[in-house]
């Protein structure tokens, strides 16, 4: 993209737990503004610590983070809330007023903002998260899922420009999940947020990523979730997985569907093979040749790497 | 937040990390109250430097053990300031009228000395066994379970609720709080405590469930393997011994 | 403040100990009768592992910090057996931090464990009178702790005259500290007040 | 199933918590020693509370189990938890022992095991778990995943022949996720436990399920996973979805590939694909008719209904 605006630089970042513990070794990214980025990678990888790191909550001499073109540990703290917010995985870590409307207001509070201007943007946070009765509850007594909305709006109500979410998919049922990662998207492609979010729920990856980093204490590949999900001797080694519906259009190529597209989700996936069929007069064949078995174990193999022994 | 690791060093290998933990705590503990109670500073000071032998022969590295120690000294290092001003005794100094006292000076520095020893002493028995093992010491040697049981789990959960404590503390970092002593910082850092005390509580209930599940009934369940070599009735016998003479020879010594 | 090891006085020490013991084996007993142990166990552990790390928190007042005690608090949330969670979170401290002293526990375990008893009986008497629980808990916060350091001042002139000062040096040190727990207690009882109230001991006895 | 033992039988169960939540009503259902239960419902639909009453820690007069043919509150407790053995969320609820080895012999030594027996059963539960090493280690220093493991050998240890568990995937990154899966497998085929389990990860949850229950406070639906997943109108109520593959093959249906066996994960369909083909003479024709547009979007709407507004 020539002339995006740089969002986040990362250059040379290093850092290790006052243990010994090295976290992050050599950091290099650059995200722009209006991407959304996932980070993905094992247990442990330090993406959590990389995520200190983008707020400035880890002070580290050792490694320059710049947001939008300012070296963080230049910013001051209410400028650099307003440029970057970071939500945690455990709503229950991040929620700690006893009203959600305190909760939602302690970040533009401590930005310094009059009150009015408070009650404002509580306002419109907790309306974006679809919550906008919820002032007076306490967020103690709320559903899992709607605890997740709180802690996403206690951020939002800072107006960052960059939103960070550390595994927002985690211990939700399948509704909340699919409700929240809509949500997500809404930030990114009608507020124009950029987004930086780390998960394991490879499922659900392709919706809430342009980009994806793998880390795994350094960064060991950067490219789009196709690029990442086709090469599987990186997901091996980084204790990844593909998406299921990429796997099984990998495995429909080995019957003769042919298409480069290979699907990442299942809404993509309808409308790859709509399209696909269209595009051949209205039919595919699937077939059989010699070389079919073969191939499938071959894909079976490098894909189902973490099931060894078990087929 | 650091997590308090004093066994960080329990796997080296010294004549006291293979001292029997029950021998050890014993003969340790009755170290440290012989040393704590004596009363002339030449003593005090042979005390502190047996202390510091151990904890050579130990191997213990010494920055870990003097970073520990140093806490102790900066702790009662006023007195060292204030006591030589307040206690009435042989004047050394004379500042302008304020009487600089011989006695108060030794007074003061016979508290530290005794406080460094028995610091050192206390840092060397944990720091050279493992805790759960000094725990399960603690049992073996008949101290009620009751409360075994509750330094045990509170040591445990410590490391758990430290991590929770940590992670709130970054999210509310992340919005821009610092803990300053004023009426606002104060009251909201009583939330956080409060949501703390809120969260280990629901913990309470969930742990005890687990523990139910495996057929708890309040009593403590530890296998405890020790054995008492010769060796080790040798070293307590010798500490128990000094311990014991100390007070003897301090007797003595004053009558 | 702990008393470390090496300040007072061999009788005092003694003493300490010997009603530290007593009252933790009361309240332990009382307790067993009352309470199933098997379910108090785990709870008192956790809750002093909670304060535990709490303690560790540091407040800059001017040049210096200091480390909260969170006596009175205790004492509100744990009822009588803040007593023996006091007992084992000062011998963790001693051990892994080297806070205080370890010939010391007992003493400590009596200076700060009977406040907290205090002003969980103030606490109640107080809440059963009407009176609004967030004041309450700043007051039993602000006494827990100026009732420890004019506790620790009374063991500093019992072990020697050259004390004297000291002892009231200690007080005067209290009173900020003592602002800081009120308040922080205070916030503490209005919180949990609002989001879990059966959590505090106020209609069951502990 | 003629002349299955009948492990667990639930009649009339219904639970309210002190401060009058109802979390349970009138549940009654029958698992088969033997089989693979899973129990799937929205956040706070009771799974956690009904598992509570599976080895007794619920103490409930109003409503009555059978395990193995005995009611459980007339069971002894080493009797009870040498029958029924639950693995809780977090490990960090199970593990309140110093070391590795303490935890997993916590509940033999309950048992009243002699000190030998403890021992080989320590072993062999974490030989089974993979962590044959860690005995010495101390629990805050594993990762995730391994505690995970430790908390699930802390109950094999006591050699149960019903094994419940609470949410076992849940902040896996993708490989520890498949180990655990395959691992409870291993223990249900292999050494013949029968598992119950809630889960919310509708991806992993056929290979852990021949048979699955909706619970909704009270038991809404019982049926394989097949079932289940069919019944658009019952997962949409009850906050739930299908897996992506079984979505995928509803399309593929509707562009003509006809076959009854609808897979639910990703090795089912490679098999069915290749035998659906092989049966139709090694080929498979897929095209567009009129109504197939149709068709589609009414799967889409169906399945997609978490996600309605968004297309
Ligand atoms: N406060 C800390 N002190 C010491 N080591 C730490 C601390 N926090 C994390 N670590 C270690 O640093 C490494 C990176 O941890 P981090 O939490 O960043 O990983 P992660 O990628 O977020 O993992 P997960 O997917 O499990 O959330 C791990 O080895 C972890 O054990
Ligand atoms: N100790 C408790 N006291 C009062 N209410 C409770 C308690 N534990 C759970 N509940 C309530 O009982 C209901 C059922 O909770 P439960 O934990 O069994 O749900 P669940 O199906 O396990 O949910 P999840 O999928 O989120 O784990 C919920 O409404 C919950 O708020
Ligand atoms: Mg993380
Ligand atoms: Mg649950």
């Amino acid at each position: 993209m020539i002339g995006a605006v740089e969002a986040i630089r990362v250059k040379g970042l290093s850092y290790s737990y006052s243990d010994g513990t090295k976290a992050l070794e050599d950091i290099d990214l650059t995200i722009n503004e209006g991407e959304k980025v996932v980070v993905v990678g094992p247990n442990g990888a330090g993406k959590t610590t990389f995520f200190l790191h983008l707020n400035g909550t880890i002070k580290n001499p050792g490694g320059d983070v710049w947001v939008f073109g300012k070296k963080i540990s230049d910013l001051k703290i209410e400028e650099r809330i307003h440029q970057v917010g970071v939500v945690f995985q455990d709503p229950d870590d991040q929620l700690f007023m006893p009203t959600v409307f305190d909760d939602v207001a302690f970040g533009p509070v401590n930005m310094g903002l009059d009150e009015k201007e408070v009650e404002m943007r509580v306002h419109k946070a907790l309306s974006k998260v679809g919550l906008e009765d919820f002032e007076e509850k306490v967020p103690h007594n709320l559903s899992y899922g709607q605890k997740k909305r709180v802690a996403l709006a206690a951020v939002l109500s800072m107006e960052p420009r960059v939103l960070v979410l550390d595994e927002p998919t985690a211990n939700l049922d399948p509704k909340s999940r699919a409700d929240f990662i809509n949500l997500i998207i809404d930030l990114n492609e009608i507020d124009g947020i950029t987004t930086i979010i780390a998960m394991h729920d490879v499922n659900a990856l392709p919706a809430l990523a342009d980009r994806v980093y793998v880390l795994n204490k350094r960064v060991v590949a950067e490219g789009s979730p196709r690029e990442i999900f086709s090469d599987w001797s990186l997901l091996k080694e980084n204790s990844l997985e593909a998406p299921d519906v990429f796997k099984l259009f990998k495995v429909l190529n080995c019957f003769g569907y042919s298409s480069d597209d290979l699907p990442l989700s299942f809404d993509e996936a309808v409308e790859i093979l709509t399209r696909t069929i269209e595009g051949t007069e209205g039919h595919i064949h699937l077939h059989i040749h010699e070389h079919t078995h073969k191939e499938i174990s071959d894909v079976m193999n490098s894909y189902n790497h973490h099931r060894n022994g078990k087929e | 937040m650091e997590y308090p690791e004093i066994d960080a060093y329990a796997s080296m290998d010294s004549p006291i990390h293979r001292f029997d933990p029950r021998a050890k705590i014993v003969s340790f503990t009755l170290l440290i109250f012989s040393f704590v109670f004596v009363n002339e500073i030449r003593i005090a000071l042979l005390g502190f430097l047996f202390s510091f032998l151990i904890l050579l022969i130990s191997r213990l590295p010494l920055a870990f053990a003097l970073k520990r120690i140093r806490m102790v000294f900066f702790f009662l290092f006023p007195l060292l300031l204030v006591m030589p001003l307040t206690v009435e005794g042989r004047e050394v100094l004379n500042i302008t009228g304020i009487s600089v006292s011989f006695d108060g000076l030794i007074f003061a520095s016979l508290i530290i000395i005794r406080a460094l020893a028995a610091v050192t002493l206390a840092l060397i028995m944990l720091a050279t066994t493992r805790f759960d093992i000094t725990i399960k010491a603690l049992y073996a040697l008949k101290v009620p379970g009751t409360l075994v049981q509750m330094l045990m789990f509170t040591y445990r959960y410590i490391f758990v609720i430290t991590d929770e404590f940590s992670r709130m503390w970054e999210s509310m970092e992340c919005k821009g709080f610092r803990l300053k002593a004023n009426y606002h910082g104060l009251s909201i850092f009583g939330n956080i405590l409060g949501m703390i005390i809120i969260k280990s509580y629901d913990r309470t209930r969930r742990v005890y469930e687990s523990m139910v599940a495996k057929g708890y009934s309040g009593k403590p369940n530890t296998l405890v393997h020790l054995h008492m070599s010769t060796k080790d009735y040798v070293l307590s016998t010798c500490m128990v011994g000094i311990a014991i003479f100390v007070h003897v020879y301090q007797l003595m010594f004053t009558v | 403040m702990h008393i470390s090891d090496g300040v007072l006085s061999f009788p005092v020490i003694i003493a300490g100990w010997a009603i530290a013991l007593l009252l933790n084996a009361v309240i332990l007993w009382r307790c067993k009768c009352r309470h199933d142990m098997a379910e108090e166990i785990p709870k008192i552990s956790i809750m002093t592992g909670a304060f535990f790390v709490a303690s560790l928190v540091h407040v800059s007042i001017g040049p210096t910090s200091v480390h909260l005690l969170l006596t009175g608090l205790l004492g509100v949330v744990l009822g009588i057996m803040a007593f023996p969670a006091m007992l084992v979170g000062l011998t963790l401290q001693a051990f892994l931090f080297q806070h205080g002293g370890i010939t010391t526990i007992g003493i400590n375990n009596v200076m700060m464990g009977v406040p907290a008893l205090l002003a969980y009986w103030l606490f109640r008497y107080g809440y059963s009178k009407g009176f609004n629980p967030s004041a309450l808990g700043t007051f039993c916060g602000a006494l827990g702790m100026i009732l420890s350091g004019i506790f620790l001042a009374l063991m500093l002139i019992t072990t020697g005259e050259q004390f004297t000062e000291i002892a009231y040096a200690v007080v005067v040190a209290h009173v900020p500290v003592m602002i800081i727990e009120g308040i922080i207690t205070g916030s503490v009882v209005t919180f949990v007040m609002k989001v879990r109230p059966e959590l505090l001991p106020l209609e069951r006895e502990v």
